[in-house]
C-alpha cells in the first residue's frame, strides 16, 4: 500500500470512528442491504476495497450514493464495524475529490443543494429545494421527462397545504448557521460551498 | 559456617563471547563464604555436574551457586547433582548470566560486571539459606470424576482399568452426555449410540467405578491427594436398587406431554422417565415439577403398577461425603443461546434469526435429534412446525462464534464438520432435497476431516455459499410456510435469498452453566467465557494450577469426540502417575508461619489465593485458651508469598524466598 | 567537579523486582531473542507479584537504586490466580504515601510483562534506563541515607 | 393527572410537508395535558446531506439544537422525527463520550454543550404519560384496527446509541395500540427501510421498497400501516399510487402516524388530527 | 456533658454490680487534676468516671493489653471516633465483640492537651458513635456532622493538601526536617490502638528490615512502614500525633491513606463491620493509571 492509500484508509477510519481491518468479510451486511442486489458494489466489497488501500475506486462507486442510510448493515455486523459511517466517509471524500459516480451527480447536487439551503436558511425551504432539484434535472442532462413526473407531486402537496413557500417559524440567527457551517467545513478541503 | 562453591559456565561461546568468565570466576574468590570459584565450558554436561560433584565432596562444601543460564532451564539438574553429592538441593543457587546477561548485553565490560554483581546476588542469598526438606503427603487412590460425557466415561474407565476406585459424577439422570443424542459422526458416518452405549454400560458395571447419577458436586475441601468432596445425590423418587428397569411405570405413566429436554424438547417424555431408551443406568426418574402425585397426591398409577416396589414418593435429595485423591473435571458443554435469553451477560440474541419465533428455526443439537434413529422423530427429518418434510434447508455456520458483537469471539471448531455431516445426513435421507450451506471459512483440520467436506460438497451436492445470513423471515409462498433467508454469497459479491423449509443453526459451543461455580470450588482458574483454564496451553494441557485436578474434554475449550477421549486418557494417566506413589513429594518452597509471634489479625487468611491458611486456637494442656494463631495448610499452599507481604509483623515467612534470603539479595547491591 | 563528572558518566542503578512466571519468563524470552537492552538492571526474581512487599522498594532505595521496577503477569494471567490483584491494591495505595512524602514516584515503575513479552521487556527496560539517566542520581532517597551515615 | 412538559424539536419535515404530523402530535399531547415548548431558535439537524458531505458539521448541526435545549433547560427533548431523533442522539453520545468533542463543539456551535438533555421519540413520550393516564382519557375503541406497526429503519438504529425497544423485533408500539384496544399484526418488515431519503432522486428502487413494505403488511391482515416516522408515512402515503399503478395491485392502505391512531381512540376528529390530508383515505 | 456524666457513672455501677462487666475503662482524674485512663472494678468507685472536653485520648488501646485482659470482662468508655477502632479489632478478631460491653459518649468535641480543641476534632467524621452497646447523650446535644466535602476543607486534610501541592523535592525536605526530631521512642506505636503485634517488625532483626537507630534513614524507614501497616485501617483518632513527644504531625501521613482508601476504594475504616481488611482483599476492577 502506497503511503496516499494508508492516508486515505486513515482519513476513511477516522471520520467513520471504526477500524476496517476489523472487517472479516461475512458479507452479513451485503446480506441485508435493502439495496444490495442493485448494488455494483456491495457493502462487504467496499469495505474489502479500503482495507487493501483503494480507497479511491470505492468512493467512485455508484454503491456510495444508492445507499440509502438505514443502518441495517451497522447494526448486524458481527465485529462492529461501522459500514454506515464508512459509507458516509466514502462519500465525503468523492465530493472533496470530485469522483463521485457520473449516474448520481444529481443525487450529490441534490444533497449540496440541501446543505446550502440549511446554510442560507437555518432549516429546509422545501419549495426552494424542490425547485432546485428540479431545475438540476432538467440542467443535468438527465431525462427530463423523469424529473417532470414528479413535478406532479408539486402542486398535489400544494394542495393538500403540505408544501410552504416559508419553514413555519423563521430562523432569526441565521449568521451563527453559517459562522458553524464555515468552522466545520474549513477543516476539510471541500468543494461544497462554490 | 557456609562454604560455597561458585561454578561459572561458559555455555560455549554463549556466555564466554560477551562475559570474560576468567575474570569472573577470578572477582568471585573473595566474596565472603566463596571456598572455591571455578568455570568450565558446559556446566550442565555430565562431566560439568561431576566437576560440582567432586568439589562438594572433596571441600565438603555446603552450598552450590551455578551462574550459567536461566533457573528455569537447569536448577533441577543442579539441585539433583548437589543432592547426589550429599548438600541439600535447596542449598543450591543459579545466577542467570546467560538469558539475562551475555545474551542481552553486546558490551563485554558491562556485561562482565553485570555478570559479577548477579553472582553476588546468589552468593549473598545462598549464604542465607536453610536446607528444606520436601514435603510428603499421603495419597488416597480413589478419583472423583465431574461429568458423565464421553470425556468423563473414557477417563473413568482408565483409572478404574489400572485398578484404582473411581466416583463418577452426573447431573442428568443418564450417563452419555451430548454424545448420546447425536445421529453419526464425522468423518466415518458411523453411529454415535452403536460406539457410545457399550462404554457407558461398562462404566456402570465396572467393580471399581461407582457411579452415581442425578448427582452433583456440592462441596469440595482438602488439597491435592486428599480432597474431601460432598455430593448432592438428588431425589430419584426410584430406588434403583429394587427397580428392575421394566418399563411399566413410564409406559403408563398418564402424563404424556412433557418436553423432553434430551431431544431438546422436540419431543415428549412421560413424569416418570428415562431420557432415552439406552440410558444408563436404565432406572427411571420421577420429574416432581410434573409429576400429578406431587401436585394433588392423586395418580401413584406408576407406583400400583411397580412389581418391584420400587416407587419411594418420599425420596429425598441425599449428601454423600467421599475421600478421594484427584479430580478430573468433564463437565462438557452447552450450546450458545440464541434467543433473547443468555447465561453470560455480555452476550445477545440473534434477534434478526427468529429462533424461538419461527418454529422451524432450530439449533444443530436438535437437528441432531431429528435425524437420529432414537429420535422423536424415529430419524425421520420432520420439521416441528407442520412434520412436513423439509425440501430444502438452510445450514448457517458461525452462529455466535467469531461474533463480537453479540456472541463469542472464538472458533467452535467443530460446526464446519457437523454441518457438512448434517448436509450428507439429509441428502442420503431426502434424496431430491436441497441443503444451502452459509459459511465464513471452511475448518476442517484433522484426518479424512477435508475430504469429508469435500464429499458433501462434490458427492452429496450440498451448496455452499460463502457469507453470513442477515435476517430470517417466515412467509407463507404458495399456501406452504416458507422461511426467507437473505444472506450473500461473497465470492459473488451478491445477496443470495433462500426460501427454505427449516434452517439449522450451528450455534456456538459454550461452557455448561454452572462450569465456573465448580471452578470455584475447585479453585480452578477460568476464562472469559467460563472455559476452565489449563495449567499450561501446551505443557501441561490436562492439568490445573489446582494441584490435583486435572481437565478433560469441552469444559476446557471447544473440542470434538476423538481429541476429548485422547484428553481424557491423558487426564487419566496424569491421575495414574499420582496413584503411583503412596505418598507426594511436594516443593517445601511454601509459606509457614512463626506461631509464637503471629496477631491473628487474618490479613493472610484474607489474602491467600488457596485459602491455605487457617485460623487455629492454640490451647495449653489443659485446654485453656492460650492465643489464636494462622496456620498454613501444607497441601494447599502453593507458595505465592501473597500473605507475606500482607502480613504486618511478618510472622509468616516463605521458604525458599524468605525475607532474610530476599533482603540479603538486595543488600549485596549497596554501593 | 565531581558532581558533573559523575553526571557525565553516570549510570544508573536499576532494581527490578519480578515474578517467577510472566515477566521473569518474559526476561528470559528478551535473552533467547537476543533483544539488546542496557547493562543497569539486577533483576530479583520473586515467585510472584504478590510476595513483593512494599518495604522490599524501600530497601531498594536505601541500597542506592535510583529507579525501581516490579513487574508481574498481566490481570487474569496470574501463577497463583490472583497474587497480581493483590499487588495491584496494595501499589495503588503505596503510590499515594510515596506522593504525600515526596519520594519520586517516577522513579518506581510498575508493568505487567507476560512470558510471551519478551520484547516488551526489552522496550520497557531501555525506556527506563534512559528516563532515569535523565533525571539523575536519585540524590534524594539517596541523600536521606547519608545524612544518616553522617550522623 | 397534572401536565406533562417536554421540550420540543420539531424538525424541518414537521414544519414542512409533514405538517400534518406536528398537527396531529400536537392535537393527541393536547389532550392528555402535554405541554410542548419548542425549541427557541433551532435549526435543522443536518439529515443524510450532513454526514454525506461533512462529519464534523453532522455533529455541529444537532450539537447547536442539544446546547439550545440545554440552555433552555430542558431535561426531556421530544423529537418526533426519528431521523432528527436519532442524529440529536448520536451527537449527545459523541459529546458525552470524548471531552475533546465537546470542547470542539461547545466552540463551534457557540455555546457550551454537555449532552445532559434526554432526547425521546413520540413513543417514549406516550411510555412516559403512561398507560392509565391514557386509558382514563380514552373515549372510542380502536377495534376496528388491525395495524402493522411500522418502526422503519432508525426508530431503533443504532441500537446501542438509541437504548430503544429491540432492534429486530420491536414491540413498544404494538403492546400500546393493543391496550388501547387496537389488534396490531404480526408482521416481517417492522425495521426495513423504505428508501424515503431517495424519494426524490431515484424514485424507481422507492416505490420498489414501498411495495415490499405495503404489500407483506396487508399480506398479514393489516388493515392500516402505523408508523412514527414523517418521511416513512409521506412515502408510503404519497408514493403508494405509483406502487399500485406499477404492481398492477390495489392496496388503499392508509398510512397513519401513531398519533393518529391515539388521537382517534382519545375522540379526536380526523379533521383536527390532519388524516384527511393524507393521500390514502383512511376508510375503515 | 454533666448529666452524660452522671449517666454514664450510673450505667458503670450497674454493668459492675450485674457483673455484666468486670473493669470500665474510662476517663477520671489524677491526684494533680489531670484526665486519666482510670480502670474502675468495683461499683463504688464509678463515682471516680468524669466526662468532658478534655478527655481526648483513645482507651481503646488498653483493650489488647495483657495486663487489662487479665482484669476479666472489659466495658468501655469510647468517643465515636475511638468506636471505629473497636469494629476494626473486631473484623481483625482481635477482640470478641460481645465480651466487650461498649458504652459510647455523644461527642462535642474535645481538647488537646493545653486546652487547644483537638485537631482531629476538625475533621470529624461524626459526633453520634455508631456500633456501641449503649449510648450516651442525646443525637440533638451533638454539633451537626460534617459532609465529606466540608471535611475535605478543614484541619488536617488541608494540610494534607498544603503539603502535596509542594514540589517533591520539598515535600521531602519538609518530612526530612520532620523526621529528623524522630527519636524512635515509639510512643505512636503504643499509644496507636490499631498496633497490637506480639513483636513489632521494627524488632525484628534477621532480617533488620528497619535501622534500629535513629538515623534519618531508619526513621523514613519506621514511618513509612507504619503508615503502610495502617492503611486501610488507621481511624483517624490522632492519638499517635498526640502521643509523639518531637510533635510530628504522623496523623496526616495515615490520613493520606485514609483518604485514598475512601476515594478509590470506598473503604472507611472501622464504619462497617465484618469489613474485609482493604490490604489482602482486591477486586479485579481496581483502577489503576500507571502500571504499564
Amino acid at each position: 500500500m502506497s503511503e496516499t492509500q494508508s492516508q486515505l484508509v486513515a482519513d476513511v477510519e477516522k471520520l467513520a470512528h471504526t477500524q476496517v481491518n476489523d472487517c472479516y468479510q461475512c458479507g452479513k451486511c451485503t446480506a441485508g442491504c435493502p439495496r444490495g442486489d442493485v448494488m455494483d458494489i456491495g457493502p462487504t466489497r467496499l469495505i474489502r476495497l479500503v482495507q487493501t488501500g483503494e480507497v479511491l475506486e470505492a468512493a467512485r462507486a455508484e454503491s456510495v450514493w444508492q445507499c440509502v442510510s438505514c443502518l441495517t448493515c451497522s447494526t448486524r455486523c458481527p465485529k462492529s464495524v461501522n459500514i454506515s459511517g464508512v459509507i458516509d466517509a466514502l462519500r465525503q471524500i468523492s465530493v472533496e475529490k470530485r469522483i463521485s459516480a457520473k449516474r448520481f451527480n444529481k443525487t450529490v447536487l441534490f444533497q449540496k443543494e440541501f446543505l446550502r439551503n440549511i446554510r442560507r436558511n437555518g432549516r429546509t425551504n422545501e419549495l426552494e429545494l424542490v425547485v432546485a432539484w428540479k431545475l438540476l434535472g432538467l440542467a443535468s442532462d438527465l431525462n427530463p421527462l423523469a424529473a417532470l413526473r414528479d413535478a406532479q407531486l408539486g402542486p398535489k402537496m400544494f394542495f393538500r397545504h403540505k408544501l410552504h413557500f416559508m419553514p413555519g417559524s423563521p430562523v432569526k440567527d441565521k449568521a451563527v448557521v453559517r459562522r458553524i457551517f464555515d468552522r466545520c467545513m474549513a477543516e476539510r478541503k471541500s468543494e461544497t460551498e462554490e | 559456617m557456609a562454604k560455597i562453591g561458585v561454578f561459572t559456565c561458559w555455555c560455549g561461546e554463549n556466555i564466554a563471547r560477551h562475559i570474560d568468565v576468567e575474570r569472573v570466576s577470578k572477582a568471585i574468590e573473595s566474596l565472603p563464604g566463596v571456598h572455591c570459584s571455578m568455570n568450565y565450558k558446559y556446566m550442565c554436561s555430565e562431566p560439568g555436574q561431576s566437576l560440582i560433584i567432586d568439589q562438594i565432596k572433596s571441600l565438603g562444601l555446603t552450598g552450590v551457586v551455578v551462574a550459567s543460564c536461566s533457573p528455569h532451564m537447569h536448577l533441577k539438574t543442579f539441585r539433583a547433582a548437589a543432592q547426589l553429592a550429599g548438600v541439600n538441593p535447596y542449598m543450591v543457587e543459579m545466577a542467570n548470566i546467560r538469558e539475562q546477561c551475555s545474551w542481552v548485553h553486546a558490551d563485554k565490560e558491562e556485561a562482565t560486571a553485570k555478570a559479577i554483581e548477579l553472582i553476588r546476588i546468589s552468593v549473598e542469598k545462598l549464604r542465607h539459606n536453610r536446607p528444606l526438606q520436601p514435603i510428603s503427603v499421603p495419597i488416597t487412590k480413589k478419583a472423583l470424576v465431574i461429568g458423565g460425557g464421553v470425556a468423563g466415561i473414557q477417563a473413568a474407565l482408565d483409572i478404574a482399568a489400572a485398578g484404582h476406585e473411581v466416583i463418577l459424577v452426573e447431573k442428568e439422570p443418564s450417563v452419555g452426555g451430548k454424545m448420546a443424542g447425536l445421529s453419526e459422526t464425522f468423518p466415518t458416518l458411523d453411529c454415535s449410540q452403536c460406539i457410545l452405549t457399550p462404554r457407558m454400560v461398562e462404566v456402570n458395571q465396572h467393580p471399581k467405578i461407582r457411579l452415581m447419577t442425578y448427582s452433583e458436586v456440592e462441596k469440595v475441601e482438602g488439597y491435592i491427594g486428599n480432597f474431601s468432596v460432598t455430593i448432592r445425590q438428588k431425589a430419584r423418587y426410584v430406588d434403583v436398587n429394587k427397580c428392575t428397569g421394566c418399563g411399566t411405570c413410564w409406559n403408563g405413566c398418564p402424563n404424556k406431554r412433557i418436553p423432553n429436554s434430551f431431544d431438546f424438547n422436540l419431543g415428549n417424555r412421560t413424569a416418570i422417565y428415562i431420557p432415552f431408551p439406552q440410558a444408563v443406568p436404565a432406572r427411571p426418574v420421577i420429574d416432581s415439577s410434573r409429576c400429578i402425585h406431587f401436585k394433588n397426591g392423586k395418580c401413584g398409577i406408576c407406583e400400583k403398577n411397580c412389581a418391584a416396589g420400587a416407587i419411594n414418593f418420599n425420596d429425598e435429595d441425599k449428601l454423600i461425603t467421599e475421600e478421594v485423591g484427584a479430580v478430573v473435571v468433564a463437565t462438557g458443554y452447552q450450546l450458545y443461546s440464541i434467543g433473547k435469553e443468555q447465561s453470560n451477560p455480555n452476550l445477545s440474541g440473534y434477534g434478526e434469526y427468529g429462533y424461538g419465533k419461527y418454529k422451524d428455526v432450530i439449533d444443530s443439537l436438535q437437528f441432531e435429534r431429528l435425524i437420529s434413529a432414537s429420535g422423536p422423530t424415529g430419524g425421520e427429518p420432520k420439521r416441528p412446525s407442520d412434520g412436513r418434510v423439509p425440501q430444502k434447508i438452510v445450514f448457517i455456520q458461525c452462529v455466535g462464534s467469531r461474533d463480537n458483537a453479540k456472541g463469542v469471539s472464538y472458533c467452535s471448531k467443530i460446526c464446519c464438520m457437523y454441518t457438512a455431516k448434517h448436509t450428507m445426513l439429509y441428502k442420503h435421507k431426502v434424496h431430491d432435497g436441497e441443503a444451502h450451506v452459509f459459511y465464513m471459512d471452511i475448518r476442517s483440520g484433522g484426518k479424512k476431516y477435508d475430504e469429508f467436506v469435500r464429499r458433501a460438497i462434490e458427492q452429496d451436492g450440498a451448496l455452499y455459499h460463502r457469507g453470513r445470513v442477515s435476517k430470517i423471515t417466515e412467509e407463507e409462498i404458495d399456501g406452504v410456510r416458507k422461511l426467507v433467508v437473505r444472506g450473500a454469497d461473497t465470492l459473488t459479491g451478491k445477496p443470495v435469498t433462500v426460501e427454505a423449509d427449516m434452517v439449522v443453526l450451528a450455534c456456538a459451543m459454550a461452557p455448561t452453566d454452572g462450569a465456573t461455580a465448580l471452578a470455584q470450588k475447585l479453585s480452578v482458574g477460568y476464562d472469559e467465557y467460563g472455559f476452565l483454564s489449563e495449567s499450561h496451553p501446551k505443557l501441561r494441557p490436562v492439568e490445573t494450577n489446582s494441584a490435583g485436578v486435572f481437565l478433560c474434554g469441552a469444559c476446557q475449550g471447544p473440542k470434538d469426540i476423538p481429541e476429548s477421549v485422547a484428553q481424557a486418557s491423558a487426564a487419566a494417566a496424569k491421575v495414574l502417575v499420582m496413584f503411583s506413589q503412596d505418598h507426594l513429594t511436594r516443593e517445601p518452597e511454601i509459606a509457614h508461619v512463626d506461631e509464637s509471634l503471629c496477631a491473628a489479625c487474618c490479613a493472610c487468611v484474607q489474602a491467600c489465593p488457596y485459602e491455605a491458611i487457617s485460623i487455629e486456637e492454640i490451647v495449653d494442656r489443659k485446654g485453656n485458651h492460650v492465643k489464636n494463631t494462622s496456620r498454613v495448610n501444607p497441601g494447599l499452599c502453593m507458595g505465592c508469598g501473597t500473605c507475606v507481604a500482607v502480613c504486618p509483623s511478618k510472622s509468616i515467612d516463605l521458604e525458599g524466598f524468605t525475607e532474610e534470603e530476599v533482603y540479603a539479595e538486595i543488600e549485596s547491591l549497596l554501593s | 567537579m565531581e558532581k558533573t563528572n559523575t553526571d557525565q558518566t553516570f549510570e544508573p542503578k536499576i532494581i527490578a523486582f519480578v515474578c517467577n512466571w510472566c515477566t521473569y519468563l518474559g526476561a528470559d524470552l528478551a535473552g533467547t531473542n537476543r533483544l539488546e537492552y542496557p547493562a543497569n538492571i539486577r533483576i530479583i526474581r520473586l515467585p510472584c507479584t504478590g510476595r513483593i512487599d512494599f518495604n522490599l522498594v524501600i530497601k531498594a532505595f536505601e541500597v542506592g537504586a535510583d529507579a525501581v521496577l516490579v513487574s508481574g503477569c498481566h490481570p487474569g494471567d496470574c501463577h497463583y490466580n490472583a497474587g497480581n490483584y493483590h499487588a495491584r491494591r496494595r501499589w495503588i495505595l503505596f503510590r499515594e504515601l510515596l506522593e504525600v512524602l515526596g519520594i519520586e514516584t517516577e522513579r518506581i515503575h510498575f508493568s505487567w510483562i507476560s512470558a510471551a513479552e519478551g520484547a516488551k521487556f526489552q522496550k520497557f527496560v531501555t525506556e527506563i534506563v534512559d528516563k532515569t539517566r535523565a533525571l539523575g542520581p536519585y540524590r534524594g532517597y539517596q541523600s536521606i541515607t547519608h545524612e544518616s551515615e553522617e550522623r | 393527572m397534572g401536565t406533562t412538559e417536554f421540550g420540543y424539536y420539531p424538525g424541518c419535515a414537521l414544519h414542512g410537508s409533514s405538517n400534518d404530523y406536528e398537527q396531529s402530535v400536537r392535537a393527541c399531547l393536547d389532550r392528555l395535558d402535554v405541554r410542548l415548548t419548542e425549541l427557541e431558535d433551532w435549526i435543522c439537524c443536518g439529515a443524510t446531506a450532513a454526514h454525506s458531505i461533512n462529519q464534523k458539521l453532522a455533529t455541529a448541526l444537532p450539537a447547536r439544537n442539544l446546547a439550545i435545549a440545554e440552555k433552555a433547560g430542558c431535561g426531556s427533548l421530544l423529537a418526533p422525527c426519528p431521523m432528527c431523533s436519532m442524529e440529536l442522539l448520536k451527537a449527545k453520545q459523541a459529546i458525552t463520550s470524548d471531552p475533546a468533542v465537546r470542547d470542539e463543539m461547545s466552540e463551534i456551535v457557540e455555546l457550551p454543550v454537555i449532552g445532559s438533555t434526554d432526547v425521546v421519540n413520540l413513543i417514549q413520550v406516550f411510555q412516559a404519560i403512561g398507560l392509565d393516564a391514557i386509558k382514563s382519557k380514552v373515549t372510542d375503541s380502536l377495534d376496528r384496527f388491525r395495524p402493522a406497526c411500522y418502526y422503519g429503519c432508525l426508530l431503533t438504529r443504532p441500537p446501542k446509541t438509541l437504548r430503544f425497544d429491540d432492534c429486530e423485533h420491536p414491540s413498544s408500539m404494538e403492546t400500546f395500540l393493543a391496550e388501547l384496544g387496537a389488534e396490531p399484526v404480526d408482521w416481517n418488515f417492522k425495521t426495513e427501510c423504505c428508501g424515503a431519503g431517495m424519494t426524490l432522486c431515484d424514485p424507481d428502487t422507492v416505490t420498489d421498497l414501498a411495495h415490499k413494505i405495503i404489500a407483506n403488511a396487508r399480506k398479514h391482515g393489516a388493515n392500516v400501516i402505523v408508523t412514527a416516522c414523517p418521511m416513512c408515512q409521506m412515502n408510503l402515503d404519497m408514493r403508494q399510487a405509483d406502487v399500485e399503478k406499477k404492481f398492477e395491485e390495489t392496496f388503499d392502505m392508509p398510512i397513519l402516524y401513531l398519533s393518529d391512531l391515539v388521537g382517534l381512540a382519545l375522540g379526536i376528529s380526523e379533521e383536527e388530527l390532519g388524516i384527511n390530508r393524507h393521500y390514502v383515505k383512511l376508510q375503515i | 456533658m454533666e448529666y452524660q456524666e452522671y449517666q454514664l457513672r450510673e450505667t458503670a455501677a450497674k454493668l459492675l454490680e450485674e457483673e455484666k462487666a468486670n473493669v470500665v475503662i474510662g476517663y477520671g482524674l489524677s491526684k494533680t487534676g489531670k484526665v486519666v485512663p482510670v480502670f474502675i472494678t468495683r461499683p463504688e468507685d464509678a463515682q471516680k468516671l468524669v466526662w468532658n472536653s478534655e478527655c481526648h485520648q483513645n482507651l481503646v488501646v488498653f483493650l489488647t493489653r495483657p495486663e487489662v485482659k487479665r482484669l476479666g470482662k472489659p466495658a468501655i468508655v469510647v468517643k465515636p471516633c475511638d468506636a471505629r477502632a473497636i469494629v476494626v479489632l473486631a473484623n481483625e478478631s482481635q477482640i470478641m465483640r460481645h465480651e466487650v460491653y461498649v458504652i459510647g459518649m455523644v461527642c462535642e468535641g474535645v481538647n488537646e492537651d493545653q486546652g487547644r480543641p483537638s485537631s482531629r476534632c476538625a475533621i470529624c467524621y461524626g459526633h453520634y458513635p455508631q456500633n456501641v452497646d449503649q449510648v450516651i447523650g442525646e443525637a440533638e446535644d451533638a454539633p451537626k456532622d460534617l459532609s465529606k466535602e466540608e471535611r475535605r476543607k478543614t484541619g488536617k486534610y488541608q494540610r494534607i493538601e498544603e503539603i502535596k501541592a509542594l514540589p517533591p523535592d520539598e515535600r521531602l525536605a519538609y518530612w526530612k526536617r520532620e523526621f529528623s526530631r524522630c527519636v524512635r521512642c515509639y510512643a505512636c506505636r503504643q499509644s496507636c490502638p490499631l498496633c497490637y503485634c506480639n513483636r513489632c517488625v521494627a524488632d525484628k532483626n534477621r532480617p533488620a528490615r528497619i535501622p534500629t537507630s535513629a538515623s534519618l534513614q531508619g526513621n523514613f524507614a519506621w514511618n513509612i512502614l507504619r503508615a503502610f501497616h495502617l492503611a486501610g485501617r488507621c481511624v483517624s483518632c490522632g492519638a499517635c500525633s498526640a502521643a509523639c513527644p518531637a510533635g510530628i504531625d504522623l496523623n496526616l501521613i495515615n490520613l493520606t491513606l485514609a483518604n485514598a482508601a475512601e476515594e478509590q476504594f470506598d473503604h472507611l475504616s472501622g464504619t462497617k463491620v465484618g469489613a474485609l481488611p482493604l490490604i489482602g482483599t482486591f477486586s479485579e476492577s481496581d483502577k489503576e493509571d500507571f502500571i504499564r
